[in-house]
């Protein structure tokens, strides 16, 4: 098989998730043979993607997958592989060139991974009962970022479309979507709503969620008065693993691994068969449960 | 003619206790304590939830490990270094303790190899600016990315392990000793400790030679190479402590995640506590009273409802808010640039 | 010769025995012997830049000398570090004190050996072994134990610095220029200091240029030249002449230029000035006229000057520059107006120690030099050389770091400085601090020249022969009020030390 | 009397062209061209196409931005300052530049209301440090905060507009003039004029004197605050030019994102390049340097598909390294912390 270089670009490198789809991405090439991926990480930096792109394409890579920082910068990196005649595939998020038109894209969508959450959790919620002016939603994502405002749109859908009747009031927790600043952050929104009985939580990372779920049984509400659903899985994984009863009541998992893999896969049939790249792979996501998480997952690291 | 102009040279101060008890506090403490009074008063005024018991201890339990490091921050600031590396090293030590106690189901065993681990960083650094003769700052940011990228590297980037059950871990967490959380306790325990420590012992007094004027401190016989490893070794135990804590709290170990950032938090504590960058100047109750003030900024702008684009404009705005109050009631022109 | 030079080492208790010491560029010291007897004041004179403080450098181990010996007691040793030096007995009073500002006076002392209390620091122990240490050494009253560092004026600084060297148990003791900072009264408790420290037969070596002190206290002289010791004498078997000789390699007729002119016009009139720590200050300087502030040290003086120049706040009273009132809100604007101060305090008030001798002496005219903000290189340079070469700076090039000079040098970079700027009124500091002979007698030429020239000068001087030598008139300052005025005839050493301190006694 | 041995006082320095130019770069400065050559013969080593022109434009233009921040990042830390502000300045007008271009269509406007944002915003550093009498570091770290709430206030936390269509944002982001990326002329620019300001006129020279002793420098009649307030303005200025860059390399307005992280940046290669944190030391040329060899060593790392853990860990060992060859090229032992 022809030699064929790939470069995935990836944002945020040191979250669990992009971890693994580097390491997905790695053992599809192994698989695949004779294909080499240069894994680049440029944390939330848009810029530094740029740069990344730059880099890539003057080492005359074959295929480029992008995990941009923020997807406004699309139509400047399709404008780039182009010029460079390098096929560029849209990982995790998508991006748009200049004229409107979406790129080929692997991953999941990330308005319909929020809707999921949401759903999972207005059904929790519709399940237990509970009386929306008892209960407030804490919604704890990093306010700056495209990816997170568009999971906390479509978590706030979904869960309006699980439910009937009213709708609790929203809590946004701006987070940097680490578990210590959500968890100091949660602890003072409980004390502004002593009156509260019930807390749906959502974020947009399990981070987030594992987090603020933590701040509120820290601050004495009862593992039953939490529905927490998480986005990932890796972290709410622990608690179920060790057998704690915890305000941690679902996740929707989601696998790098997968993405990673599917991402190389997709660019080297390309490249080597000289084809277009498919317009969109979407990777599963499941909700995944105390009950069900082992099948689904395997393990939790 | 020994009778000259400067007898009040060596009167001593005349005035009454009330006087000598505010002098003790600092004139720059006293407007921190002005700060924060009418913080509270304001956000009590707005929220009076904020007064509840589980608040304050929310927001004693929220500042605790910034407020350990911030405190050790202000050693280092007084012997006239800078430490950007705590962050990376607490993120490091959370990873190691983790791991420890996943391999061996002992936490005391984790919380001491995380102790080795921190003094060792530390340690490192000190080599690095002492030996290598490189600047404090550009070491620590050296370290800074070297042990960020270590926690990483031995934990390939994941949390590490599940702590929640350890009755160590939870107490540590979320234990309470007469009523008062753990978390707390510790910051206390640290900051009274090194209070004594730079104000009762030659130890800290020889500190605050060094940051002082290094050439006097050496040419009087202290070993300032000593002083430099030794506190830099202090760091790298207390950020331990904190990425033990760190641990504690989320239940795993982290290697980067809510250790990010530690840094230019306790810095800006220590800074806004009256320390400054040239050494020698600094005090361990203002850098807590600048802790508690951010930690209830933080604590009143989420209670208030404040969108968290606004409490970053509220931080800093409230930031120079309580400088220009201290530096007015220090009073004195001043040339220059402020320090 | 160094054969036998060794054979009296054994009576003294440190020798430096043929030591050399060489910085890029310069031969700071070449073969020089030292030998410091106990019960002796060894009296180390030469040009600023002979090497003096370089010699007691090696002797304190901040520098390492690149050949020679060090004796100490018959026996060579070779010190690892200033500690070192410093456990075995050997102390120097430096010649720029170093002070740590946010420690306290006895903390300052006592660094580094602090009483203790088990681990803890005995802080009643502490101020009282100070207090005691002040009071014995002379000092009562001149310096409050619990003061700040940073509080302190010049003269109580060198004060801690020299109750510093008295620590632990001194066998050597070295005063680097101990009285440039120090007025008449000080000085004088530091030389009873000096005859005790001697009577427990502990060995000084002193460092001045002034010839009067080393007569007072020296029982011995040795003189340096250009890093080589051109002799050594026993105090009472020499005389004035016959050392300047030995310094400066000639013959130094008259010390003081005076020339009297014909006072012009009022330059500068102060009318009932006064600012924090000075009250109801009133006189005028003509063009043409050399004034002299006298007073003791923390008369106000500084003070004062700093108040004229805008650089502290007037409360009270106007300044009349050239007949028109003056509010300067900043030494920008007096600078503007004709007025300039050369400061006291060389070091943390004047010198830019990290740039070159060129940028510090074109530092308050590189407006002046520049066209469209650019400057002038070659003329800048020009300037700056001619101002050192007037005022006998020593240094390998102007491309030097001020740091690297010798104090003396330093403070002729910093008159230089102010020279450079021609202004209508010149006020100067202290301006001899740390000057030899030398270098002094053409600085006092260099004022009555700029009088003659029409300029009006203040001069602020805490030394008395320098007071008499250089005034058309003596204005005497005392707890910041003038408390006379004396024309160049009347004065005498009497009636302006009368006039410092005679309301004290009275209250 | 005169005739000492100071005849040599006006003497140039008597020395070889060779000696001429090496004193003109300076030792520290060698260290770290040695450093670049070592570390581009390494590189090159392992992978030849490190030596593409089409890699060494990318590593030019990658650099150009956090250049131009560490130029003036020098000049602030001359005077004694700090601008920790400079990555939240360059977000903010990011934003205003995409979003006036949005509105009006008009690129230049886009850039004139950019800059003048910046002007303003390094303004207001500069009066809260001296009117407020603010520490430096404080100041910066809550405008720091500030600035970035602003941007994320007024762009709703979004990513703004498109500049890819337009021909001015193109150009700056990737056009060429005589085959070099416009990118790297403005790098070139704004270092060259700022290296002629600080060498050949009296405001470069009085801003040495402010940061070597400020009391002097007032004694000498430097207007002290209106250096102070200038070089803030400055830095704003070239903030808000970075972020007119960050907007057409990236395409749009971006509040935060890209921005993040330059202060530190700047400071590490200011820091690096030779500045002194005390103040009055440090060259343009040192710092263009260290910019260059930090640009260098992370196209290598990517180049060389270094793990990204890893980075961080030889990033830091590198930064040390760097130091540590110039400190021993320097000479002289030196005890305590190294400045
Ligand atoms: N650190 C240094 N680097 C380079 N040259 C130096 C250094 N220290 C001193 N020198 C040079 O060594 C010579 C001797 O200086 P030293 O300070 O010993 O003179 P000094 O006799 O004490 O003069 P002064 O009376 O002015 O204090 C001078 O030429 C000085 O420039
Ligand atoms: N010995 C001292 N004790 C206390 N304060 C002092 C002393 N010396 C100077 N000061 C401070 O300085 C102020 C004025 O002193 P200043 O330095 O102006 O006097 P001076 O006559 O110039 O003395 P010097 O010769 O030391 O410069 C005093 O009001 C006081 O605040
Ligand atoms: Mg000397
Ligand atoms: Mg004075």
């Amino acid at each position: 098989d022809k030699p064929v270089t790939i470069a995935y670009i990836q944002k945020q490198g040191d979250q669990q998730y992009f971890v693994d789809e580097a390491a997905g991405a790695k053992e599809e090439a192994k698989k695949l043979g004779n294909v080499k991926v240069n894994i680049v990480d440029v944390g939330t930096d848009s810029n530094a993607a740029i740069s990344a792109m730059n880099v890539m394409i003057g080492q005359k890579v074959d295929g480029i997958a992008m995990v941009a920082p923020d997807q406004q910068i699309g139509p400047q990196v399709v404008d780039m592989a182009k010029q460079a005649g390098i096929p560029l595939l849209a990982s995790d998020d998508a991006l748009k060139s200049g004229d409107g038109q979406e790129i080929p894209f692997v991953g999941f969508d990330g308005n319909d991974m929020g809707h999921k959450v949401g759903l999972a959790a207005g059904k929790l919620y519709a399940k237990a009962g509970w009386k929306a002016d008892e209960t407030l939603i804490a919604a704890a994502y990093k306010p700056g970022l495209s990816a997170c405002q568009n999971r906390e749109e479509g978590a706030l859908a979904g869960f309006k479309e699980a439910i009937s009747g009213d709708m609790p009031k929203v809590v946004d927790i701006g987070t940097d979507n680490s578990t210590v600043d959500a968890q100091n952050r949660t602890g003072a929104v409980v004390t502004a709503h002593p009156n509260i009985k019930h807390w749906v939580v959502w974020g947009c990372n399990d981070e987030s969620e594992t987090g603020a779920v933590t701040a509120l049984s820290n601050a004495g509400i009862p593992a039953d008065g939490i529905i927490g659903v998480g986005l990932g899985g890796y972290l709410v994984c622990k608690d179920w693993n060790a057998g704690q009863k915890t305000g941690n009541k679902a996740a929707l998992y989601i696998s790098g691994r997968d993405v990673g893999s599917a991402a190389v896969r997709t660019l080297v049939n390309a490249v080597r068969d000289d084809k277009p790249l498919p317009k969109k792979t979407v990777a599963k996501t499941t909700i995944v449960t105390p009950e069900n998480w082992k099948s689904v997952m395997g393990s939790c690291s | 003619m020994t009778t000259q102009t400067n007898e009040s040279a060596d009167a001593r101060p005349k005035e009454g206790r009330a006087r000598r008890v505010l002098n003790a506090i600092g004139v720059q403490n006293i407007s921190l304590v002005i700060a924060l009074i009418l913080l509270v008063a304001f956000i009590g005024s707005q929220n009076s939830n904020f007064f509840y018991t589980s608040n304050l201890a929310t927001i004693g339990t929220t500042v605790a490990i910034v407020g350990i490091l911030a405190v050790v921050q202000t050693v280092v600031m007084l012997i006239g270094g800078l430490d950007i590396s705590v962050g990376s090293q607490a993120g490091l030590t959370s990873v190691t303790s983790a791991m420890i106690f996943m391999a061996t189901g002992s936490a005391t065993a984790g919380i001491v190899g995380a102790l080795v681990v921190g003094a060792a960083a530390g340690l490192f650094n000190g080599i690095v600016i002492i030996y290598g003769r490189v600047n404090a700052v550009i070491a620590t940011l050296a370290t800074f990315a070297a042990y960020r990228g270590l926690a990483n590297v031995i934990s390939n980037g994941r949390a590490q392990g599940y702590t929640g059950t350890d009755a160590v871990f939870v107490f540590l967490a979320r234990g309470n000793v007469f009523g008062i959380p753990v978390l707390i306790w510790i910051l206390i325990l640290v900051a009274v400790a090194i209070q004594l420590m730079l104000h009762y012992t030659d130890i800290g007094r020889n500190i605050y030679a060094v940051g002082g004027n290094a050439v006097a401190a050496r040419l009087a016989g202290i070993a300032l190479n000593r002083y430099v490893l030794g506190v830099y070794v202090l760091v790298g135990v207390v950020a331990a402590l904190a990425g033990i804590l760190l641990t504690a709290r989320t239940g795993s170990g982290q290697p980067t995640s809510g250790s990010q950032g530690l840094e230019l938090q306790s810095i800006t504590a220590a800074a806004l506590g009256g320390c400054s960058l040239q050494g020698g100047r600094g005090t361990i109750v203002g850098t807590v009273l600048a802790v508690i003030l951010l930690g209830v900024l933080q604590n009143g702008l989420i209670i208030l409802n404040v969108n968290s684009f606004y409490q970053d404009i509220a931080q800093g705005a409230l930031l120079v808010i309580a400088v220009v109050i201290q530096q007015k009631r220090a009073g004195g022109g001043g040339v220059g640039l402020p320090t | 010769m160094a054969a036998s030079q060794l054979q009296d080492t054994d009576e003294a208790v440190l020798v430096l025995d043929n030591v050399s010491k060489g910085f890029s560029g310069v031969q700071a010291l070449d073969a020089v012997t030292l030998r410091a007897r106990a019960g002796e004041v060894l009296a180390l004179m030469g040009e600023n830049g002979a090497g003096k403080s370089t010699l007691l450098k090696i002797m304190s181990a901040a520098h390492a000398a690149d050949s020679g010996r060090i004796v100490l007691d018959g026996n060579e040793v070779s010190f690892a570090s200033p500690v070192d030096a410093r456990r075995n007995g050997i102390r120097v009073v430096a010649q720029e004190p170093e002070i740590m500002g946010n420690l306290s006076v006895a903390e300052n002392v006592y660094v580094g050996a602090l009483p203790r209390n088990g681990r803890l620091v005995d802080r009643a122990r502490l101020f009282e072994m100070a207090r005691s240490d002040i009071e014995r050494a002379g000092f009562s009253g001149l310096l409050d134990p619990r003061a700040y560092g940073r509080d302190l004026s010049p003269a109580q600084r060198q004060i801690v610095e020299i109750l510093r060297a008295l620590v632990g148990k001194p066998r050597v003791i070295a005063f680097d220029e101990p009285t440039s900072s120090l007025s008449d009264h000080e000085a004088e408790a530091l030389f009873h200091l000096i005859g005790r420290l001697c009577e427990d037969g502990i060995a000084v070596i002193y460092v001045s240029h002034r010839m009067k002190e080393i007569f007072r206290v020296a029982t011995r002289v040795l003189v340096l030249r250009d890093g080589r010791v051109v002799g050594e004498r026993p105090a009472d078997e020499t005389d004035d002449s016959e050392l300047v000789r030995m310094m400066v390699g000639r013959d130094l007729s008259t010390l003081f230029h005076h020339t009297s002119h014909e006072p012009g016009r009022p330059i500068l009139s102060l009318r009932n000035l006064t600012s924090a720590d000075v009250h109801d200050v009133s006189f005028d300087v003509h063009a043409g006229e050399v004034v002299v502030l006298a007073g003791l040290v923390g008369a106000g003086r500084t003070e004062l000057a700093r108040a004229i120049i805008g650089d502290l706040p007037v409360t009270g009273g106007t300044i009349l520059v050239d007949g028109e009132e003056m509010k300067p809100t900043s030494p920008r604007d007096a600078i503007r107006a004709g007025l300039c101060l050369a400061p006291e305090e060389r070091k943390t008030q004047a010198l830019l120690m990290k740039r070159s001798v060129k940028d510090n002496i074109s530092l308050a005219i590189v407006g002046q030099l520049s066209r469209w903000h650019v400057i002038r290189r070659r003329q800048e340079r020009e300037v700056a050389a001619r101002h050192a070469r007037r005022l006998s700076v020593r240094t390998p090039n102007l491309d030097n770091e001020v740091s690297k000079l010798s104090g003396g040098n330093q403070q002729k970079v910093v008159l230089a400085r102010w020279l450079a700027r021609r202004s209508k009124l010149l006020i100067l500091d202290e301006p001899t601090r740390g000057v030899d002979v030398g270098a002094k007698a053409d600085i006092y030429a260099i004022i009555d020249q700029l009088a003659a020239e029409g300029a009006a000068v203040l001069v602020i001087s805490s030394e008395l022969p320098e007071v008499l030598g250089l005034a058309d008139r003596i204005v005497v300052m005392q707890r910041g009020r003038v408390s006379g005025e004396l024309g160049r005839d009347e004065a005498s050493e009497e009636n302006i030390l009368g006039l410092s301190i005679l309301e004290e006694e009275a209250a």
